[in-house]
């Protein structure tokens, strides 16, 4: 926690509150043959929560993981056009991704802890980006994160078990605390809530209302109650394309696209 | 480091010789101030490749052959800078038939060999193949014991012996010779060389390793006959009997006489320019062929080694250095 | 100076650079109030490597070149008088050495002191018996010159070592100063970190490719030498193999050939069917602790010495085929046989099966046995079905090991199989390996010249092509049959 | 449709049938699945009862090597035959070979017997003598040379018994088979038997096995495995210390970095091919790349390591390889999705999880090295060694034979007394061996996890 | 489809109306020395869906892989007391855990798709039991699962793609068509619309509606009204605790206990 502020001031410069965060011009994604994304194009302001919503297997992961290169991991996955973060094109090949995965975080949606102990899972970031200098700061920063992910009650006492001994839901949060933990600029939610009950998912929701204020989040979820809560900005995939792009409260009352209309309705399928 | 100097002799070739040079080796260093040398085993031909590497530090100084050097040899030598190269004749090595100590005996004449194991033989004056499976239908004193021979491998000095002191001479004993001479057209050669073709149906069984290899074959196979150094069948009297070969039983005594056949000269080869390089090698080829080493009391002979009668001759040729000349 | 003491100073050097830089990175990190862009210890880690990697080089290249400059330097010294006649100059700097490494020994004695020794002549003293006293032998006295040129031999290369030594640490130094001025709170010294370490990776893996350039080198030349002396045709299709020993061999190829791939395929079919089952019982079905004895139990039949397997094949299996199933069936009386080498040459590649198909079986996710077991599958269904499958890639590289472990054995063939190079289908036949023959040829007391001994050569290389076609098989096949799992 | 429903009424059978009554099919798929763990239970037996098999040949062979004959004599160093001149000169002393004190211990023997009323029985004096190993001279001269004041006086020496004496303690050489053996007569061993009872003759372990040098082919009692375990050890931290470091970094390139192309491809089937590579080949190499090309000494344990090492690697990568592609890439994504680089990802959470396989791939690689003779055969180490090497690093330059080499090498020898000792020698090599791989395969068992 | 009537009337006589089809007593499951279950008692009803709801990390799926004794693969886990199917304790060392899970099917919490192709999957179920004679029968089962799990449409075209390179939504619904393939009897569902989009999850309900019909039905959800939706009886978990176990309509609108009301309201954590 001790040294937040320093990043804090460092983040500032970069986005100037009317320039958006992430911009994606004409990306195209193929996993092999498959054209998984199509033309996509799209502003993600800074500091504010923008949902990703669309049928599954629409693509929503796929662009998701477009966003810090995570794609580059997947063998056949090929990735075309152009995007960029803070006006940097994270594809440029003078781009480390590493510096930008530290910078955009991920929570995956399948929970995949690390075979190690809890603490483990959640200090392993830190540590790695040196954010604690003593065992003391670092017990400050997984606690911390624990709390934030809701998980701490539950696991407290059992910080040297496992992660992958934990219940479903509990790795879900243990992903979330592990990506909250190296406290990144964007954070990359896919699902975050999906095997978390009503109040678990009311404790990340107000987490995820929490970061908005200084972090860029963008959230895929299936829940169309979710993305309203949380979002204010709300995108629409179909069939790899980007059907729609708005402000959440309008996408939900009075959608631009039939399809959006179509698919909240829950006419679609 | 590396760059160090080597300080010790550097003995590779023929593992017929090796157990004579280790011995000889052994009592050099027990004797004498300078290292035991090491001797390798690699063969004869990997030996002389060897030492006809070079002069120079990293290669070789003797080289033990259980054959003489080949001209090929000679020039490879030559070619690189190895002038003077001397020729050590360090005693004979004796070849015994032996069967296992609780078969018959046996009494051989190379025309009973020739017809077990060739692959064509006379019978009836015509050419067959071989047809026989017993010592006995071969001749009729011979034990009645199905023919097994463990014989060796064409890679072994000893099979050189053994092809030219046994299946040829046994070829032109018992006429194949003649009766091949005449298939080939009269030419000498080819039908010397169909006289060495051994027949490939199990009864001639090549052995590429060693004689304990053979040793433990004819454990294996009681009925067997085996190929084996005078040396090893010595060390072996009790496990072992061995054959007689024309009449002549095999030992020391009757191979320094030259009254048993079968027997061929062991040789090192010394690389001249070495010799006073290296610490000690002259010490050690003297020390080699000096009397008490290798003279019929020698711990040498006792070992099995026939002691050279020109012993005497070898020992001046090494102290006035004397390199061998061409190859007669 | 000797390049060990130099190589203490440079990790010294490293050493402290990697403090110093370390306590800079996180000391500039506070006082500008900044974030480094890596951890500190990576910077610590550039000041190390700059520090180390440079100098070592120096010094590794200094090590291979200056023997090569003090030779050439010295032996311009040796008058063509003292060298023997037939001898080389190579073996009079061999003497030269020997002198050097002398004086040193009685230097470090205290024997005498440097002034003595500059003093010393060689028609004065004698330098053999003072020699003789620390240990080093000499074949022959030392003429002058030759002292004298081990007396400079031993001041060049003192001062040469001097000199590697002083650039070693001013290199060194130098970089360590340099990397350590560099330090910023934006250097990317992980990247430049991780960017060594990646070349040390790729260095690593080119030993592969530098191995088989070496292999080819080494075998190209005579395979090409016995090409000259013998027809390649021949070799490569005659079925004939006898060589003889004062020429005039058959060297063919295919019965030799036929004998490899008979006895490998005898011992994989031994092997991998016992290999596989053991390595699915200790993953799936055997406890902990049985587990962590037997698996290491069995990794003890790939350690002992292949003459024991062969004499056991030679002794006791060879014999028992014979007489009770090839005899009976009259299929021949030879107790060395096919089958005899491969059963046993089997026992002794198990491990390479079982213990890596083990670990790769362990290492497949719970959640796959999980998810058939769900589906009612039996253990078995879902080992056979989803697991193994899963786990292929691994199996076929264990596989592959052990059919390269059987091919390349020669002892077992020996004793078991015989030296008898033949083309037949009968099992209980003795027959002979590839292998078998390059050793022996090799070893054997023909001239080395002689097409009897190059064969080796070109049965090392074709068999190196052959299984180099192997591979590629294999591995289009494990592409094509590949699961990923997740 | 009525196809259909023919499979479908197969389901309805078993539906709602209880869990105790298996069906037709149930039973026979419980039927395969017994089968198949009790093959596989049946490999495993296989298997240990093959290991089982062998090792206890091996012992019932070799344990013997352990063990010892001695005659303990009182030995007069007589000045007329070691020191004529009597001035105690070094050099002089020097001068009288082992040839000389033979007769020295001849007759200490000899007053020995009549010392202890010990008949000859037609043993004459020289025959006696037999019963000694040749390599007592030695010992004596040694000793002498050492501490020329000795001469003159009698001093205690347990002196080796000749192979086949030492035999006849150990089974191997019988009243019967010295019947017929020319080495050893029916009344040498009774005398033996007397010695034996009168305490000159006695047996006890065997510590010069693990120290002393080789021996020559007549002194299979003296031969030891001091300088072939000093050369085994040299090699194999030389190839321990090169091949799992090369050979894990070899594997991580290739799997976790390394662009999936034709070059990969490439080094990929050229590392397996290079498995399959005899070893001979690697000998080859060995002689003509580091002997004649870059000028490394001959029968030394550098080049040995070196080409050991070469031969090893293929089997390091290939394990660790398949190791590392068993690691699900989900653990990857983990960590590359909080920032850390890939080298932090491999290092920190692949590695960590692929070990098991790196370590056996590092125990069946060093099994195969340690007992591998062939490439050694090239390079000059199938040898007769009996100096010891100097210390590391030095040493690593000196000649040096290895275990395998001397297994090898004793087996070859016409003396059936080294057939024992290459037993024993195996046995050393085995229990050298499982010293190797202890750390492997504890450090194994930590690792090894399910996820 | 096509084999469903002959199914129906098979089934019939199993289980009587009355009757309990699973039924749980003094349920204790420990990890290691983590009490997880504490002693639940349960009757599940045939023919009926069952939903378990609570907390992230009160045991239900546990609980759940109880039922089909999944429990035993977990090295350190213990379950004691007694839960019988069909009156026949399923614990006794003589029940052959094959069959049973022949009998009672399960969709894990995370989807595990084998490392096979979208076909394989699926038919690999019927293949070991053998349900299909012919290579048209199994295509048969295959087509008509996954139309069941409604992923048809997105996978007809690659059936020989590899199931791992679905989306985790597909693959989910992957894992639903690869459980009713073999159509057991009961059907254990851990969150089986977690990451499905709305028309997808009202697809997997319909399929739970209509295999209600002839099957007994356990589903693990976090959605109340998904729960309220689809089921006919509900249990509540805390703590390992079996709170509350009632008919649906009662414990949405008047439940017994004081926590499910809390929870249910939203009022927990
Ligand atoms: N393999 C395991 N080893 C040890 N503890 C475990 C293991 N699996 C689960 N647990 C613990 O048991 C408890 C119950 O876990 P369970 O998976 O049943 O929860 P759940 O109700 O399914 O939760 P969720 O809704 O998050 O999936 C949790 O506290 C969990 O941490
Ligand atoms: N590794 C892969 N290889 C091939 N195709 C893939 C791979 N990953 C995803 N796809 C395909 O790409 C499309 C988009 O997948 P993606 O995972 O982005 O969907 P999604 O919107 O996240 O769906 P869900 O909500 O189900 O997670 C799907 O049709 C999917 O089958
Ligand atoms: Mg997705
Ligand atoms: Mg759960």
């Amino acid at each position: 926690m001790s040294n937040m502020p320093t990043t804090m001031t460092t983040t500032t410069k970069a986005a100037t509150m009317n320039e958006s965060k992430i911009s994606a011009r004409k990306v195209q994604v193929f996993y092999g043959d498959k054209h998984a994304i199509k033309d996509v194009e799209i502003e993600i302001p800074p500091r504010s929560v923008t949902a990703f919503i669309g049928p599954s297997g629409c693509g929503k992961s796929t662009f998701l993981r477009c966003l810090n290169r995570m794609n580059d991991t997947i063998a056949n996955c090929r990735v075309e056009g152009h995007i960029s973060i803070d006006g940097e094109n994270i594809y440029d090949p003078k781009v480390d991704p590493v510096q930008l995965r530290a910078k955009v975080g991920m929570v995956f949606q399948k929970p995949n802890p690390f075979p190690k102990s809890i603490y483990e899972n959640v200090a392993y970031g830190p540590r790695i980006h040196g954010l604690a200098r003593k065992k003391s700061d670092m017990d400050d920063i997984v606690a911390s994160a624990l709390q934030k992910a809701g998980l701490w009650n539950e696991v407290k006492d059992r910080l040297d078990a496992p992660g992958t001994g934990l219940s479903g839901g509990q790795q879900q949060r243990l992903c979330i605390a592990r990506a909250v933990a190296v406290s990144p600029e964007v954070i990359l939610m896919d699902e975050p809530c999906s095997a978390l009950d009503p109040i678990a998912t009311a404790k990340v929701e107000e987490l995820i209302h929490e970061l908005r204020a200084n972090y860029t989040i963008v959230i895929v979820t299936h829940s169309m109650q979710q993305a309203a809560r949380v979002s204010q900005r709300t995108a629409m995939f179909h069939l790899g394309e980007l059907v729609e792009e708005n402000d959440t409260d309008k996408m939900f009352t009075n959608p631009d696209d039939q399809r959006t209309q179509d698919y909240i309705m829950g006419r679609f399928g | 480091g590396a760059a160090a100097a080597r300080d010790q002799i550097q003995i590779a070739g023929s593992s017929t010789v090796l157990p004579y040079a280790s011995i000889v080796a052994e009592a050099f260093g027990e004797n004498t101030d300078f290292a035991t040398p090491v001797v390798e085993s690699g063969g004869s031909g990997a030996g002389r490749k060897k030492l006809c590497e070079g002069v120079d530090e990293n290669t070789i100084d003797i080289a033990n052959s259980s054959s003489r050097i080949k001209q090929s040899d000679i020039d490879a030598c030559a070619k690189n800078g190895v002038k003077e190269i001397q020729e050590v004749r360090i005693g004979y090595d004796g070849i015994v038939f032996a069967s296992d100590i609780n078969g018959p005996e046996f009494a051989f004449t190379p025309a009973d060999w020739h017809m077990a194991l060739a692959a064509k033989v006379v019978k009836d004056g015509q050419l067959v193949d071989n047809p026989y499976k017993k010592w006995n239908e071969i001749r009729a004193d011979l034990p009645d014991q199905e023919i097994l021979a463990f014989i060796p491998g064409t890679k072994h000095g000893t099979r050189e012996v053994f092809d030219e002191k046994v299946i040829i001479d046994g070829c032109k004993e018992d006429g194949a010779l003649e009766a091949l001479k005449a298939a080939n057209g009269g030419d000498e050669k080819a039908a010397e060389k169909a006289c060495m073709a051994l027949r490939t149906d199990g009864v001639s069984v090549d052995i590429d390793g060693d004689y304990t290899e053979t040793l433990a074959r004819i454990d294996a196979n009681k009925n067997a006959i085996g190929v084996f150094g005078l040396s090893f069948y010595q060390n072996n009297t009790d496990k072992l009997r061995v054959a007689t070969m024309s009449g002549v039983m095999p030992s020391v005594e009757t191979i320094a006489k030259g009254e048993y056949p079968v027997s061929r000269p062991l040789y090192f080869y010394v690389k001249n320019a070495h010799l006073d390089v290296i610490p000690g090698l002259q010490e050690y080829i003297e020390f080699f062929v000096s009397d008490e080493m290798a003279g019929p009391d020698g711990p040498l002979a006792a070992y099995g080694l026939v002691s050279d009668p020109e012993l005497a001759k070898t020992q001046a040729a090494v102290k006035a250095r004397t390199p061998m000349g061409a190859l007669n | 100076m000797s390049p060990g003491i130099v190589v203490l100073v440079v990790a010294a050097i490293s050493a402290v650079g990697y403090v110093l830089g370390r306590r800079r990175a996180v000391s500039l990190s506070a006082s500008e109030r900044v974030r480094l862009h890596s951890l500190p210890g990576y910077y610590g880690q550039t000041v190390a490597l700059f520090a180390a990697v440079p100098a070592v080089i120096v010094l590794a290249a200094w090590l291979v070149v200056q023997p090569l400059l003090v030779e050439t330097r010295v032996t311009g010294m040796i008058p063509d008088s003292v060298i023997p006649e037939g001898g080389a100059r190579s073996l009079v700097m061999a003497d030269v050495r020997r002198i050097a490494d002398g004086i040193d020994a009685v230097l470090a004695r205290g024997g005498i002191s440097e002034g003595e020794l500059s003093e010393m002549r060689a028609d004065a003293t004698d330098v053999r018996g003072f020699l003789a006293e620390v240990g080093v032998a000499l074949g022959n006295d030392v003429p002058p010159p030759v002292f004298e040129a081990a007396k400079s031999y031993r001041q060049i290369s003192k001062t040469g070592n001097f000199v590697a030594g002083a650039l070693a640490l001013a290199l060194s130094i130098g970089f360590a100063l340099w990397a350590y001025r560099r330090i910023a709170v934006d250097l990317r010294a992980r990247n430049i970190s991780e960017r060594f370490v990646r070349a040390l990776l790729v260095s690593a893996s080119t030993i592969a490719i530098l191995t088989t350039v070496g292999i080819i080198a080494s075998l190209f030349f005579e395979t090409y030498s016995f090409f000259r002396v013998y027809p390649a045709q021949e070799f490569f299709v005659s079925t004939v193999w006898n060589p003889q020993f004062r020429g005039g061999s058959e060297l063919g190829i295919l019965p030799l050939l036929w004998g490899t791939f008979y006895i490998s395929l005898v011992a994989l079919i031994v092997a991998v069917p016992l290999g596989l089952m053991i390595a699915v019982y200790l993953a799936e079905y055997a406890g902990p602790s049985v587990r962590s004895v037997v698996k290491p139990a069995i990794e003890v039949l790939a350690g002992i010495p292949t003459i024991v397997y062969g004499l056991f094949a030679l002794v006791t299996v060879g014999p028992f085929l014979r007489d009770w199933i090839a005899q009976p069936l009259g299929l021949g009386n030879s107790s060395s046989s096919v089958l005899t080498a491969g059963i046993v040459m089997g026992i002794m590649i198990i491990p390479f099966v079982s213990s890596l198909s083990d670990d790769i079986i362990n290492a497949v996710p719970q959640a796959l046995r999980d998810g058939s077991y769900a589906l009612g599958a039996t253990q078995s269904e879902t080992i056979k079905q989803v697991v193994l499958p899963a786990a292929l890639p691994g199996i076929v590289g264990a596989v592959l090991l052990a059919a390269s472990r059987a091919i390349g054995e020669t002892m077992i063939v020996v004793l078991g199989a015989g030296a008898t190079a033949r083309l037949s289908l009968n099992p209980f036949e003795a027959m002979t390996t590839v292998t078998v023959k390059i050793v022996s040829q090799l070893t054997g007391d023909t001239e080395f010249a002689s097409p009897e001994t190059l064969v080796a050569f070109a049965l090392g290389l074709t068999l190196f092509v052959l299984t180099l076609g192997l591979n590629v098989l294999a591995l289009y096949i494990v592409r094509k049959y590949r699961e990923q799992y997740e | 449709m009525t196809e259909i429903s023919t499979f479908g009424a197969s389901v309805a059978e078993s539906r709602g049938k209880s869990l105790f009554a298996a069906d037709e099919r149930t039973r026979r798929r419980n039927a395969a699945e017994a089968r198949f763990r009790m093959m596989g239970r049946i490999a495993v037996i296989i298997g240990i009862v093959a290991l089982i098999g062998l090792l206890a040949s091996i012992l019932s062979n070799g344990m013997s090597s352990f063990q010892q004959t001695y005659v303990s004599l009182d030995i007069f160093l007589d000045p007329a035959k070691l020191d004529k001149a009597g001035d105690r000169n070094p050099e002089a002393i020097a001068k009288v070979s082992t040839f000389g004190y033979a007769p020295l211990i001849q007759k200490a023997l000899q007053d020995a017997m009549v010392g202890k009323g010990i008949a000859g029985d037609g043993v004459n004096p020289k025959a006696a003598a037999e019963l000694i190993s040749k390599e007592a001279p030695a010992d004596l001269r040694r000793f002498v040379l050492a501490d020329p004041s000795a001469i003159g006086q009698t001093v205690h020496f347990d002196l080796l018994a000749a192979g086949r004496i030492d035999g006849y303690y150990k089974g191997r050489v019988t009243m019967e088979s010295a019947k017929l053996d020319r080495n050893i007569s029916p009344e040498q061993l009774m005398l033996a038997d007397k010695l034996k009872e009168a305490g000159i003759l006695t047996t006890r372990f065997n510590w010069s096995f693990f120290t002393a040098p080789d021996a020559s082919d007549t002194r299979p009692e003296a031969a030891g495995l001091g300088v072939a375990i000093i050369g085994s050890a040299y090699m194999m931290l030389i190839v321990f210390v090169l091949s799992l470091p090369l050979g894990v970094a070899a594997s991580i390139y290739l799997e976790e970095f390394a662009p999936q192309n034709r070059f990969t491809d490439l080094i990929e089937v050229n590392i397996a091919n290079l498995a399959a590579v005899p070893s001979i080949v690697f000998g080859i190499l060995g002689l003509a790349v580091l002997i004649n090309f870059v000028g490394l000494p001959q029968s030394a344990p550098i080049v040995g390591g070196l080409v050991l090492t070469l031969m090893t690697l293929p089997t390091i990568i290939i394990a660790t390889r398949a190791a590392l592609k068993a690691v699900p890439p989900s653990i990857r994504d983990a960590a590359l999705g909080v920032g850390a680089s890939k080298m932090q990802a491999t290092f920190h959470h692949v590695l960590p999880l692929a070990m098991p396989g790196i370590l056996t791939g590092t125990i069946i690689g060093l099994a195969r090295a340690l007992g591998e003779t062939a490439p050694l055969l090239l390079i000059g180490m199938v040898a007769f060694v009996r100096e010891y090497p100097s210390g590391p690093p030095e040493g690593f330059f000196d000649p040096a034979s290895a275990l395998p080499v001397q297994i090898y090498n004793w087996t070859q020898r016409g003396d059936p007394a080294f057939v024992e000792r290459a037993s024993g020698a195996i046995i050393v090599l085995l229990v050298f061996l499982m010293m190797m791989n202890l750390i492997a395969i504890v450090l194994r068992r930590r690792f090894e996890r399910r996820w």
